[in-house]
């Protein structure tokens, strides 16, 4: 559902007014249908409370959290950054409309606060990014791999991450058959 | 029922303390006949009841998302398919929808309506695998195979309409890749009617048996905050009491004018956001989705099926979070731009089925091992959606 | 062949080899596993229209009573390991059916990170079956080929 | 001890009524198909005019465009065309397809722009066969090579020697500019 137009602006002055200019935010009206508030990493699990806890905002639903690796080969101006990126959505529990919270991190030691004690799956969505993209989230109750073998190496939603020759004895690639028929 | 039975129904019949014995660790697939695809749980078990449980997945992690990055969007499409298999059409809209938005292409109104019919058929066909495989885990093989028999007349359907039995790759951008004539539209609608007959007669077979109600009354309550707080969506989130269904509170293609229920958990033979109702919730979403699909076919018009859509589809620099509702709930596409390249940068699969999955470590809590099956089983979880 | 003349219209002549062929085809039982698309297409064989038991062919839920498995979906590496014991908790003489593209050579998904590419780099294959997947009648082709291989075996003379 | 008589006596009520549904199915037609023999008629005919059952070229139809080549996610077909003294245009020279690995998503079919026939038989040059089956022994059955293979190798001899009597031709025609070209390189 859209974003009233007024929420944001509320949404912005409640962050201002709550933390006195202490978190750095920003709220874009991005294309996608639902507006996206710029933070500071450090300021994440403030944000999240307020939005959560906060009996004007109450955005309890947790839709997903989602990352994203910046690599060097991006050339877009709109997101000039090297690094990871987190894109939580959160939704209101009565009608529905969402509103993300958008934050950065840096290429080495990408770090962020746990938000897991917020809702009840925020832990699976924290373990999915740390497994796919190695972004560690600081006081996590339970930070494992949950997708790959737990003997896995890197992180293969990196655009630097490269596959071995073989995992467990098992080839990783093959060739086609039809390369076995070419007419040369 | 009275409060004070109600109570008495709801105290576990063994206290936990009761048992002093040393704690088992019981290991529980990824090969179990009655886990849903490969999925694993690791249950440290008392006598019959559950201390802890560890669920394990990544069975059938096949990185969806990692092969976005190095295609054309077009090409993806096949793949979305694969994301949730039992509703294949779902997905495709999903993400079919996502990059129109993104990139404002416009939908003949025909096309429209073709993508609900296959949505809505689709939507009942997954709904029949949850109710048919529930009594089959719960040890009742019979209403699984009438269940089966209804999705092959709904497969012979899907195959004129799409051309596939399942993984149809049946919507385009802008499109759909093939028309149907009336006699399709016919042939629907009379089996429309027999489907209402089929349904009435599923629900005496087993929505009546009293073993049946008993194995699911009041077995893995989850409350409606708790579900909230869980990021349940679709039918486990409204058995739980909560009527959120995103073709109502944020609709899309032509839902607008559509004249449906959303039907609620209430909790008719227990306590709302047990496992019946999470079994009750979905017959009457089949009705439902009958009641859409007689709409569709009264309102269905000719006209073109495909907009013009550039061959090679380069979206402006940004990024969406498109959400639908899908059989097994929100089905939310992240999607990245970077505004160059005809690949997306990055594409984030949010589905239902992964976060129905995060409730089970600590819903299991407590319960009886026979009762484990019977609270997976009633989730509807299918393995990829979780894993992708 | 005088003496096969010599007999009575009611005697049915056959070798041993045959005999084992013959039975041994009819009663493959097939293990109850699935990975992906393809188990759902698995459980419609098994269902009312294709009814997989016309060929004497009974699911069965534990490796040690099948003889015969089929691989129905993507196979990934987390799951490799678990498909080998599966496999090697089965008793002789076994068989297997690669069903659909994945599990025939990765298929659609052989650009995947963690998909293995094709089920034969883990365990030998008897049938190969295209589709994506295959319909129910696919899945029964693919099982009458098997028959007329197992009939073709020879378990006495080696 | 009345409700435990109850609880008896509705638990066997109710799964005899199940029960009565299933036997009602006794007495109805059976939906099983009997697959392999004992068919009115065989089961590709009894599919849709659009099933996607097996991708087939009509080598006749081709022009061996190579778009559907580029149209497939998971490169499942491989065709070559050349120029040849067959016909005008490209000649096809060999076209395979992996059936094995072919995930029957109708994207090649959209691609080709060959088409052929009224509303009743319309194909397109690589098309959907109603024919399903086709499982094989080993992987390499399921190639399917539609211009046989000595042909192949016959036309691509062809295909030589025509790029060669061209090129022969071409550097005949612009022979006099040729060399100052080569200087500059």
């Amino acid at each position: 559902m859209n974003f009233p137009a007024a929420h944001l602006e509320k949404l912005a002055k409640l962050v201002d007014s709550v933390y006195n200019g202490a978190v750095s935010s920003e709220i874009v009206q991005a294309d996608t249908k639902i507006p996206v508030l710029k933070i500071n990493s450090r300021d994440i699990r403030k944000v999240v409370e307020l939005v959560v806890h906060h009996k004007d905002l109450g955005f309890t639903y947790l839709n997903t959290i989602s990352g994203t690796h910046l690599a060097e080969t991006r050339e877009d101006e709109s997101l000039d950054l090297k690094g990871f990126e987190m894109f939580y959505v959160f939704s209101n529990s009565q009608d529905f409309s969402s509103l993300a919270i958008k934050t950065t991190l840096p290429e080495n030691n990408p770090e962020i606060d746990t938000i897991d004690d917020f809702s009840g799956s925020a832990n699976w969505f924290e373990r999915e990014i740390f497994d796919l993209l190695g972004v560690n989230f600081k006081n996590s109750q339970d930070l494992r791999r949950i997708m790959l073998p737990p003997d896995w190496e890197g992180h293969p939603l990196r655009k630097d991450f490269k596959e071995g020759s073989h995992y467990n004895g098992i080839p990783t690639t093959r060739s086609s058959e039809l390369e076995a028929i070419r007419i040369e | 029922m009275t409060s004070a039975t109600r109570e008495k129904e709801l105290k576990p019949r063994v206290e936990i303390t009761q048992i002093s014995g040393t704690e088992i660790e019981v290991n529980m697939g990824p090969h179990h006949p009655s886990t849903h695809g490969v999925i694993r749980f690791i249950l440290f078990i008392d006598g019959e009841i559950v201390v802890r449980a560890v669920p394990d997945v990544g069975y059938l992690h096949r990185s969806i998302e990692k092969i976005a990055e190095s295609m054309p969007y077009s090409f993806f499409m096949p793949y979305t398919d694969r994301v949730d298999y039992v509703a294949a059409i779902n997905c495709n809209l999903g993400y079919a929808l996502a990059i129109e938005a993104m990139g404002g292409l416009e939908v003949p109104e025909r096309a429209t309506w073709l993508r609900m019919i296959g949505v809505e058929l689709n939507r009942i066909m997954s709904h029949l695998v949850g109710v048919g495989a529930l009594p089959l885990d719960l040890g009742a093989f019979t209403p699984f195979v009438h269940a089966l028999r209804e999705r092959e007349h709904m497969m012979d359907l899907l195959e004129i309409l799409t051309g596939t039995r399942m993984n149809n790759n049946y919507i385009r951008f802008g499109g759909v890749c093939q028309d149907v004539d009336d006699e399709f539209l016919k042939k629907l609608e009379k089996y429309l009617d027999h489907f209402v007959l089929f349904l009435e007669e599923y629900d005496r077979l087993i929505g009546t048996n009293k073993i049946f109600i008993e194995r699911l009354k009041n077995v893995g309550i989850v409350s409606g905050e708790k579900a909230l707080s869980y990021s349940f969506s679709g039918p486990n989130l409204r058995a739980s009491g909560i009527g959120l269904d995103l073709r109502k509170v944020d609709p899309y293609c032509f839902y607008n004018d559509m004249k449906f229920d959303v039907p609620v958990g209430k909790g008719i033979k227990g306590t709302v956001g047990d496992s019946f109702d999470r079994y009750i919730v979905r017959i009457e979403e089949m009705a439902e989705c009958e009641k859409i699909l007689r709409q569709i076919l009264s309102k269905i018009k000719e006209g073109p099926i495909q907009s013009k859509v550039p061959k090679k589809l380069v979206l402006p620099a940004g990024e969406a979070y498109h959400h639908t509702e899908s059989a097994r709930g929100e089905l939310g596409y992240h999607i990245i731009s970077d505004g160059k390249s005809a690949s997306p940068y990055r594409i984030k699969i949010r589905t239902g089925s992964f976060a129905s999955m995060t409730s089970l470590a600590e819903i299991f809590k407590g319960m009886m091992v026979a009762d484990v099956i019977a609270y997976f089983a009633s989730l509807d979880i299918v393995a990829p959606e979780v894993d992708r | 062949m005088s003496l096969y003349h010599e007999m009575p219209e009611n005697i049915f002549v056959t070798s041993v080899d045959q005999l084992l062929g013959w039975s041994r085809k009819h009663s493959l039982w097939w293990l109850l596993f699935g990975l992906a698309c393809c188990s759902i297409e698995l459980m419609h064989t098994g269902g009312p229209r294709a009814d997989i038991e016309r060929f004497g062919s009974a699911p069965r839920g534990t490796p040690r009573q099948a003889d015969l498995i089929i691989i129905a979906g993507t196979l990934t590496y987390k799951m490799a390991s678990r498909l080998k014991l599966l496999y090697e908790q089965m008793a002789e003489p076994k068989y297997v059916i690669s069903m659909g593209s994945c599990s025939n050579c990765g298929g659609l998904f052989d650009k995947a990170y963690s998909v293995v590419k094709g089920v034969d780099q883990i365990m030998p294959v008897d049938v190969y079956l295209p589709g994506c997947p295959p319909r129910p009648e696919a899945l029964l082709e693919a099982l009458v080929i098997l028959q007329k291989k197992i009939q073709k075996e020879k378990y006495l003379r080696k | 001890m009345t409700t435990y008589l109850k609880n008896i006596w509705e638990a066997s009520a109710t799964v005899f009524e199940g029960m009565a549904i299933t036997f009602s199915y006794l007495l109805q037609r059976p939906i099983t198909v009997q697959y392999p023999d004992r068919l009115k008629e065989p089961v590709p005919k009894t599919l849709p005019k659009n099933y996607r059952g097996r991708l087939m070229v009509d080598t006749e139809l081709c022009t061996a465009c190579a778009l559907c080549q580029k149209a497939c996610p998971i490169d499942v077909i491989e065709m070559k065309g050349a120029r040849t003294e067959r016909k005008k245009g490209l000649t096809l020279i060999y076209f395979n397809i992996y059936h094995g690995k072919c995930m029957y998503c109708n994207l090649c079919v959209e691609a080709c722009p060959a088409e052929e026939g009224d509303e009743e038989a319309h194909h397109t040059a690589i098309y959907f066969k109603k024919d399903f089956e086709g499982s094989g022994y080993e992987l390499k059955d399921l190639v399917e090579q539609f211009i046989p293979r000595e042909e192949a190798i016959q036309r691509l001899k062809e295909a030589e020697e025509t790029a060669a009597k061209r090129a022969a031709k071409a550097a005949a025609e612009s022979a006099p500019a040729e060399p100052k070209k080569e200087g500059n390189a």
